[in-house]
């Protein structure tokens, strides 16, 4: 159900949402970063997009991986090497695959959090993308594990990203270039969590719209 | 937005070629990266450093004699992706082992962090420290932890001189660490700055206000507030530097009074009066004072105050020569 | 007004305090003027020059081995008194003569040539020059001539290194006038500057202008006009000159490419790629190239070119070692 | 008639003057120079105000001649030679008189022009302060020859002085820095010919005051 074509499609279209959000996503990391996380990820997507002709004959794990390493030598920033990472060990998770199941989309998801985790040292609770990829992770398997469809349950992680990006408003940074604003921090949303609830949402909206063509 | 400049998207692509075609007896650009790398290598350590563009001369204008092997540019404050730092290290290279310097910040880490182990990888010895010399934000383990700015020259200059010693690596690398345990830095601003591909600045200030505390990413600082004279400016952000470094009488210390881009020299140099009595009346003495911009953040207006401390070694290594494009010394 | 400054009316004052404490080993102040002086004097013929403050690092930034003996400090933006220059050329005098290097400004012209008469009645041998390397105004016989701006550089370097030669007043003299008659500007600025003592901007540019063949004191340029990519604006200064200096295939040449004050170092040498390229093309040789804030206009944001035309004598003399605050040169 | 303490009197009020013209002085100078003229001017004045208790006691030409010597030494900038010349200039024209008859008055304005043109090399109709001042001359001789008032004689000078600030709207500057804007510089009006216009017009009502006292 979950075949490499989406991967590419979904792809294609996350590149074109950071386009779309661009100014966006800058204007939320002017107020407490560097004003760059909308170039940053339009620059980064962008040169995924114009890889993936070449590699949509590949595997899930193949595309992933080049998507990963095409990420993390155009991106540069916090957001490079830490999408970058996640990609990569989504794409370790994957090895093989032309189709994916729920389980192993659970498992690409986990892997791909583990992956940032990793690289930024940083847990839930200090303002950053994890913040709404935790709690969409955990509403996912949740929500997979009562028995949910893939689409309610993707649509119950973009709830929790949402949520998760407001929760982020409420809180300090303690970990990346917000942290150097300490109180100061309070009130703004996280620009690296917006762009990952941003990618859950367009993951959703792909999904969706193969559903009701085949419906 | 106003700039002499062509194309955002290009800025540090014909940044980089305009300090090659000024500079090519100190640097070469390494073919098809953002890196460049000293036109007459040595066999010594290497020394590599880098980061985002818009701090010039940082890093580019230290590559040379008793400084930088190498530097490697990102896009304007943007850290430079892992496969151009590699080639950086490469370029940096001479066999005894390549020393990074990385100011910390997130995306410097990890970027910094990733290319050496590519570099690893390759065979090529690898050490790596992160200077964090801005006092400005409280220090915790569980946080970030300080950014790294305008010290950073002196890890240049000093760990620069131990490399060209023909120190090794471990020794080199020991030198840094002891110019970062030691320095420290504290910045304002009077205005913001605005990065080409964005086109707006990433902060306004009023007529009246100021900001203290603040990186050199056009960043907000720690705290907005109505501007005051540079004696009051300049004594909060200098005590505040004394109290951090715990500076005693007759303790030596060298000054950096550092532009932030946008302001005369002439403010520096009335900052730098001020800084030098307060020091001075601590009996404490000034080894060397440095003024100028050294780690800028594009047209940025204000400055920052660092202050290092030195001892037998770190002073000498400090007064070796040195002879790059944006720093020399007989 | 943002300013780092305490009083208006103390800038000069606070600000070569700031430089003396900065730069002991270079520059010292004559007591109760605003004169810098070489702290280590050598017997030579004394080289000074001076203007009003705000072009910092201009003039006492290039006090020191193989540039100038003192170097005199009026207001912002305007020429010292005689008797101040008067004392800078005692302090310059070390019983060779003193060459007065003067910029082509009405005030400057009969300050220093009041200093001059004193001195002269004191028993000093003066000479003087008068530089007026900037092309945007037309010359003419009838009128004030050109003004001097950032070529005054090159006559410090290339002068003084005659001088720190031990060449006598005569040929000192000689080698600036050499100078003077080989080297061209002209500047641009997409912004104005405030007087302190004034408080507001001399004139006011909208975003998207810019004035073409401005000086140095905040005054308008020669035209306003829409503002251009940095390509366009370096082609039609570079060619000005160009065509001023008659440049031919085979000439060598030394280039400077000058911050006004505010211009982030990435656009001087975003300028500064696309003047290689115009020069190279011509098949004339660049030597040099200088590229910073030499000669500024406090906060004004935008560049000027400096071309000067070599011939061996001036090539050698340029490439003297030169060590100054401000110019350093192994 | 014209003594002394005449003299200390109008530089008391010239310095009042300037003080007040100061920020018009500094625009004026905005427009067509530095900005600095009206600075310089009070700069100036202030200092020779300063200084004239000390010397109250010379003779006109003594009293000229500190002034002069504190003009010069204060001031800088074009002005700072031009005026001081002027009233050096000035000094050397009366020596050794406490009073000055209206023939003193002429042969001392008449040098103090010439002093400003032996050091400034500049003739009517270049847009500096002798386009105020040589009129005002021509004005206040020509109306002492026909046997007006001192009085009178002033009056006609300020008129002629002030028609010659208007006269240099009209013209190209072609000395001093206004000179580095050509046609630019027409439209504007000369603020060293309006500091001279504004000082005739000073002694023209300490004269006129002094009048109206003793009558
Ligand atoms: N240690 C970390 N772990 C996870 N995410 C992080 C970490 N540090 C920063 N981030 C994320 O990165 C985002 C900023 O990305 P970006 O602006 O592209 O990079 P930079 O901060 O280098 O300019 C933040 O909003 C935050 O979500
Ligand atoms: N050569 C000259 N002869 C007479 N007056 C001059 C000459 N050059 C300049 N001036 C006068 O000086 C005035 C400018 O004075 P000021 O602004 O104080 O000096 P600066 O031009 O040095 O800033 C001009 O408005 C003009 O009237
Ligand atoms: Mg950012
Ligand atoms: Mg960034
Ligand atoms: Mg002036
Ligand atoms: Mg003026």
């Amino acid at each position: 159900m979950f075949n490499k074509d989406i991967i590419v499609e979904i792809f294609k279209e996350i590149a074109k949402t950071m386009d779309e959000n661009k100014a966006l996503l800058t204007e939320l990391d002017a107020a407490i970063g560097d004003a760059d996380h909308g170039i940053n990820m339009t620059k980064g997507f962008t040169a995924v997009k114009n890889k993936l002709e070449s590699i949509a004959e590949e595997d899930c794990s193949a595309i992933l991986k080049t998507v990963a390493m095409t990420f993390i030598s155009t991106t540069g920033g916090a957001s490079g090497p830490l999408f970058g990472t996640a990609f990569l060990k989504a794409s370790s998770s994957v090895v093989g695959k032309d189709a994916l199941s729920n389980d192993d989309l659970l498992l690409l998801f986990e892997s791909a959090i583990k992956g940032i985790q990793m690289r930024g040292k940083a847990q839930k609770g200090e303002k950053t993308m994890l913040d709404s990829l935790i709690p969409a992770y955990d509403a996912m398997k949740k929500s997979l594990d009562i028995g949910d469809s893939l689409i309610d349950a993707l649509n119950k992680a973009e709830i929790a990203a949402l949520e998760g990006v407001e929760f982020t408003k409420t809180i300090i940074a303690t970990k990346g270039r917000a942290s150097y604003l300490s109180e100061r921090s309070i009130g703004h949303q996280d620009p690296g969590a917006t762009s990952c609830y941003l990618i859950l949402k367009t993951i959703n909206n792909v999904l969706k719209n193969r559903e009701s063509l085949v419906e | 937005m106003k700039k002499l400049i062509n194309n955002p998207a290009n800025v540090v692509n014909e940044m980089l070629e305009g300090i090659v075609s000024a500079h090519p007896d100190y640097v070469k650009r390494v073919v098809g990266f953002d890196v460049l790398q000293r036109t007459h290598s040595s066999k010594k350590v290497g020394l590599i450093s880098g980061g985002g563009s818009g701090h010039e001369p940082s890093h580019g204008g230290f590559v040379g004699k008793g400084m930088l092997d190498a530097a490697v540019a990102g896009d304007v404050f943007t850290s430079p992706t892992p496969d151009q730092v590699f080639e950086g290290i490469k370029a940096a290279d001479n066999g005894k082992g390549v020393l990074l310097v990385i100011k910390n910040y997130t995306g410097d880490i990890l970027n910094f962090e990733m290319a050496a182990e590519l570099a690893e990888a390759d065979g090529i010895k690898v050490e790596q420290v992160v200077v964090n010399d801005d006092i400005a934000v409280e220090d915790s383990t569980y946080t970030t932890g300080r950014r790294g700015t305008a010290g950073t020259v002196f890890i240049h200059k000093i760990a620069g001189a131990a490399a060209e010693r023909g120190q090794n690596i471990t020794s080199v690398k020991k030198v840094a660490e002891k110019v970062i345990s030691n320095v420290r830095t504290m910045g304002m601003s009077l205005s913001s700055c605005t990065i080409p591909a964005v086109g707006k600045p990433g902060f306004v200030l009023a007529e009246d206000e100021m900001e203290i505390g603040l990186g050199i990413h056009g960043e907000p600082g720690i705290r907005k507030e109505k501007i005051k004279s540079a004696d009051e400016i300049t004594s909060e952000l200098v005590k505040k530097i004394i109290n951090d470094l715990q500076l005693q009488k007759n303790d030596e210390v060298a000054v950096m009074i550092n532009g932030l881009g946008a302001t005369p020299l002439m403010e520096l140099y009335i900052v730098n009066n001020k800084v030098n009595a307060i020091i001075k009346e601590m009996g404490v003495n000034i080894h060397k004072t440095i003024v100028g911009n050294y780690m800028t953040a594009l047209e940025m207006a204000g400055c920052s105050i660092t202050v290092i401390k030195l001892d037998a070694e770190l002073k000498e290594l400090l007064d070796d020569v040195a002879d790059t494009p944006a720093y020399k010394q007989f």
